[in-house]
């Protein structure tokens, strides 16, 4: 556990990298970003309340076993994304054209609208929270473990 | 667009990481250092493969307010990130695992940790 | 002995590694691109989305994705299954 | 039935023919001693020595096939030395492989 | 019926991941579920194979687009290129997937009980569940570079697995070995990989090897693959981590990760057969994987005579009989360019070779799970502790004798047959290596009896007075693949007929494979 200026700072600075951690994930088909690369910056929000707060302190809020569902989840909601196209093919970009989403940009430079990309934008959001979780889950693993702390089963 | 590069120094720098990497994998017997050697092959393999899709003056593949001109590649950017994921996952496992060994023998030498040979 | 053997295999695969990236492969920025650029061509009228790299990432090889989403899984399963308590494995064993 | 360049293999036939040999084995063994005396000759005699108990008996692992170590060990000890079990050391095998399958191939490739 | 049979390529792939998602959310509630989610998805996955396996061997080559608006368009739009991931199972491929259901499906019964003392099962089902789909990935899947991926699943899942009892401290460092091979192994397989994308921007296999001019760089990429692969199957003088890594896992991951090395080995044979194909220089590289066999055979069987670990052991076997195959498919390869020889007797060696996959996949897990057995009822894998298991463990005894007659290659087991057709084909190649080949058959019955010998005969010692027979499910798990081993025996004419045969010609047809793709556009 770190001095009082560093916690108070760090807990004012989660709300802001779960924010922007947020926007990468929402506009990954508009922009760089997705799933993976603001998942990793959830973690890395993760990481930070785990160097100012100690590992016993955080696995009060934060248990393995909901990280573990909410890893699970994630997965599960992508293989659902992926299996909800088997009528066709697949993988198959079943929302493309539909209300939700499935607006189709016109051709070339422009600007980007956020109702686009099919199952893409719903995609990246259950990969960014399976990142997030998973990566959390094993930051936080190996903190306690080296701690001596009893882990979840 | 760019002038042509006579070398390709991308591509050798590249060659050179895993150059690297090797002479860690060889000649390391620090278990930290063998993963460290594993990471900077994965670099540079994630250099080569990323290096592979640049297009002369290419902009980044993204229409959303892009300027004229043309495109890099994007299916080696799809490549990477997707090798930047897996390279992470394995090295998770693989500290893991050196903590365990430390746990159980006490040293990170790969020869001193050593319980099975022959 | 080990010292000597490991360095001139590392020279020579080194040396192969070297001349095959200066003197055969396509020059810098000119490589060849069929589908990539059908791909750059098509990916806003097929999958909607601005971001030709998420359109390839989610949806023209989604399947990698679904491995790449796999094997983080599988590390993280594995992680916290090397991870088990000490006082519970003594326990059961 | 396979056929192979020069000959064929049916297992049916050996099959019966291991069938046949049983059952000659079977009516020599009927054909044998009548009269063998259970408690005496299934005692365990190691030249007149006093028996051993149960666990002494049995010939451990180790010590089966000791002889073609033995003859063997010109070949055995660089064999199981070069086994160190050091992490290092196999990878150096995969780069020597690397590097030898390579210089194979260009020299037969002819450039 | 036709829907199903369609998309399964896909969801043989695909329900042991769903069932992977769901076995923790499941297993939290109840380990019943939880059991028996992992064995009828197991099961179910084991039937789409059976019914895909019918459908090729009617129809041809299967293939499966994913996310394309029909399953077959390969060439979307007018592109020359295919540019979405494309599935190609064809005969080859789905004997693979048959090998892998099966002992996928026994090593699940077996690991039921064998596994009920630990903890974490949870977890470790999941892993299972991924492993299998990390296999049928490998072996179902057209592209490089998802070949890559689902190599990595393997990989990570089995050395997770390995280090699963984590108390030893062998047993981490076995996955710890297991996992920095992989690695190593999958990032040198990728760079070869782009190397291959540098010159041809595709990593579709059919049309790379449309495209293929054997190329500098494309020697190198051979040999970038080619030893990427083959560490992880365990050849010599690459093997030297495969023995640590198999001793200490549990016995059911160990007969896994035998048939994910044979996946390799397929992968091996894909690349050379199916990627490079006629362009490549067959002679050398046959040669060089017949060499190799050999060495792998020789010294992979005098190391196992040598070992008292029963698990050692037998891995010392495997990769001996490791050799057999990589010897009949070399000789194959090394005449693939000679129609003559290679109707002679070429494709015979191919087909003793891939004969010896079937039968080395069902023995070799066999005989791992009866070294579980033992372990599993006396706590040590240490051959010289053990002694007169026999009186108490009637039946692991009689699966553990089908299991080495077969391996040393005793008629009329299923061994002998695949042995017979390889030394009959690789004899009028090269008499000395079919010599050798009978020599380490020799061998390796000697050391099996030796194994035999300390195991089970002899006295009942004192310590293990009380020792019971495993339980059923574990009997069952080993009865399926002795079942196997028996049916193989008595009916290798029908096998090889139905399934060897056609798996050869789909390895010697290049054209038929880049057809599935490129629709009759090859040169």
């Amino acid at each position: 556990m770190l001095s009082k200026i560093v916690r108070t700072v760090a807990n004012q600075l989660i709300l802001f990298i779960l924010i922007f951690g947020l926007y990468v994930i929402a506009h990954g088909h508009l922009t760089p970003g997705g799933g993976f690369q603001g998942g990793a910056v959830i973690v890395s929000g993760v990481v930070m309340l785990l160097v100012a707060f100690s590992s016993k302190e955080l696995k009060k809020s934060l248990r393995e076993r909901t990280l573990s569902i909410m890893e699970s989840s994630g997965a599960l909601i992508f293989i659902g994304l992926a299996f909800a196209g088997i009528g066709i093919v697949f993988f198959y970009n079943f929302l493309v054209g539909t209300p939700i989403f499935g607006r189709i940009p016109a051709t070339g430079p422009g600007p980007g609208d956020i109702w686009t990309g099919g199952f893409i934008p719903l995609m990246n959001l259950a990969v960014g929270l399976k990142v997030a979780a998973g990566l959390s889950a094993v930051v936080l693993a190996m903190a306690l473990f080296s701690s001596g702390e009893e882990i979840e089963e | 667009m760019m002038e042509y590069i006579p070398l390709n120094f991308p591509f050798l720098a590249a060659a050179l990481l895993v150059g690297i990497s090797f002479y860690i994998l060889i000649f390391k017997r620090n278990l930290i250092k063998l993963i460290m050697g594993i990471a900077i092959l994965a670099s540079g393999v994630n250099l080569f493969l990323v290096a592979l899709g640049y297009r002369a003056g290419g902009n980044a593949p993204i229409y959303t307010d892009v300027p004229e001109g043309p495109m890099v590649l994007p299916v080696p950017q799809a490549l990477t990130l997707t090798s930047i994921v897996i390279n992470v996952a394995v090295l998770a496992l693989m500290l893991t695992m050196v903590i365990l060994i430390y746990r159980h023998t006490g040293s990170l030498d790969s020869e001193k940790s050593r319980k099975m040979k022959g | 002995m080990r010292q000597v053997t490991g360095l001139i295999v590392l020279l020579v695969v080194i040396a192969f590694l070297v001349s095959g990236m200066l003197l055969f492969i396509h020059p810098f920025g000119y490589p060849p691109s069929d589908m990539d650029d059908y791909i750059i061509e098509n990916a806003q009228e097929e999958t909607g989305s601005n971001n030709v790299v998420t359109s390839v990432v989610f949806d023209y090889r989604g399947f990698d994705t679904l491995g790449e989403a796999t094997i983080l899984f599988a590390a993280v399963t594995g992680v916290l299954l090397l991870l088990r308590t000490v006082k519970r494995r003594e326990e059961s064993s | 039935m396979i056929e192979s360049p020069s000959g064929f293999w049916g297992p049916v036939v050996w099959i019966i023919a291991a069938i046949v040999a049983l059952l000659i084995a079977y009516f020599i063994q009927r054909r044998g001693e009548k009269a063998y005396k259970k408690g005496v000759q299934s005692e365990t005699f190691l030249m007149g020595n006093p028996k051993l108990s149960e666990g002494e008996t049995h010939v451990k692992a180790h010590n089966i096939y000791w002889g073609f170590f033995e003859g063997l060990k010109k070949y055995y000890v660089p064999t199981i030395t070069a086994h160190t079990g050091i992490i290092n050391d196999h990878l150096i095998w995969l780069i020597a492989g690397i590097a030898i399958v390579m210089i194979i191939l260009f020299v037969a490739g002819g450039i | 019926m036709a829907a199903l049979i369609t998309h399964s390529p896909i969801l043989i792939i695909a329900i042991p991941l769903l069932a992977a998602f769901l076995t923790l959310p499941i297993g939290m509630a109840s380990k019943k579920a939880r059991n028996a989610l992992l064995i009828v998805s197991l099961a179910f996955v084991t039937f789409l194979v059976i019914i895909l396996a019918r459908d090729i061997s009617i129809n041809g080559i299967h293939i499966y687009t994913l996310g394309a608006t029909s399953p077959e368009l390969t060439l979307p739009g007018g592109a020359m290129v295919p540019i979405r991931i494309i599935l190609e199972v064809d005969a080859m491929s789905i004997f693979m997937g048959i090998i892998w259901a099966t002992v996928s499906l026994a090593a699940a019964i077996f690991s039921l009980s064998h596994m009920a003392s630990e903890t974490g099962q949870n977890r470790f089902y999941t892993l299972l569940l991924l492993m299998v789909t990390g296999g049928f990935g490998m072996m179902f899947t057209g592209d490089l570079f998802n070949l890559f991926v689902f190599l990595e699943i393997a990989s990570i899942s089995g050395a997770a697995l390995i280090a699963f009892r984590t108390r030893f401290a062998d047993a981490v460092e076995g996955g710890f070995k297991y996992i920095v091979i992989s690695a190593v192994a999958g990032l040198i397989f990728l760079f070869g990989v782009g190397l291959l994308y540098a010159q041809y921007n595709s990593l579709n296999i059919g049309f790379l090897a449309n495209a293929m001019q054997y190329s500098t760089l494309d020697i190198i990429a051979l040999t970038l693959f080619l030893v990427a692969l083959t560490i992880k199957t365990g050849m010599v003088p690459l093997h030297m981590w495969y023995p640590d890594s198999y001793t200490v896992a549990p016995a059911n991951i160990t007969a896994m990760l035998v048939i994910t090395s044979h996946a390799c080995m397929y992968a091996v044979f894909r690349i050379c057969f199916s990627l490079y194909g006629i362009t490549l220089d067959a002679t050398t590289v046959g040669w060089i994987i017949v060499i190799i066999g050999l060495l792998t055979m020789f010294v992979g069987v005098t190391m196992a005579v040598f070992q008292t670990d029963v698990m050692r052991f037998m891995s010392y076997h495997a990769i001996s009989q490791m050799g057999y195959m990589w010897m009949g498919v070399g000789v194959g390869l090394a005449v693939l360019g000679n129609p003559e020889a290679l109707a002679t007797y070429g494709r015979d060696a191919i087909s003793g070779g891939i004969f010896h996959i079937l039968n080395h996949a069902m023995y070799k897990p066999l005989l791992f799970m009866t070294a579980g057995a033992l372990f599993h009822r006396t706590g040590t894998r240490d051959l010289n502790k053990m002694g007169g298991l026999g009186h108490n463990m009637k039946f692991t005894l009689i699966l553990y004798i089908i299991g080495t007659l077969s391996i040393a290659g005793i008629p009329p087991l299923n061994g002998f047959a695949s042995k017979f057709l390889i030394y009959e084909s690789v004899y009028q190649f090269n008499p000395v290596l079919a010599v050798v080949a009978m020599l380490v058959s020799i061998i390796t019955l000697a050391s099996f009896t030796k194994a035999f010998q300390s195991a089970f005969t002899g006295p009942q010692l004192p310590e293990y007075k009380d020792v019971k027979e495993v339980p059923k499910p574990m009997l069952i798990g080993m009865g399926i693949l002795a079942a196997g081993i028996i049916f193989t025996s008595i009916f290798p004419g029908l096998i090889v007929e139905r399934i060897v045969n056609p798996a050869t010609d789909a390895l010697i047809n290049q054209a038929a494979y880049v057809n599935g793709i490129m629709g009759g556009g090859m040169p």
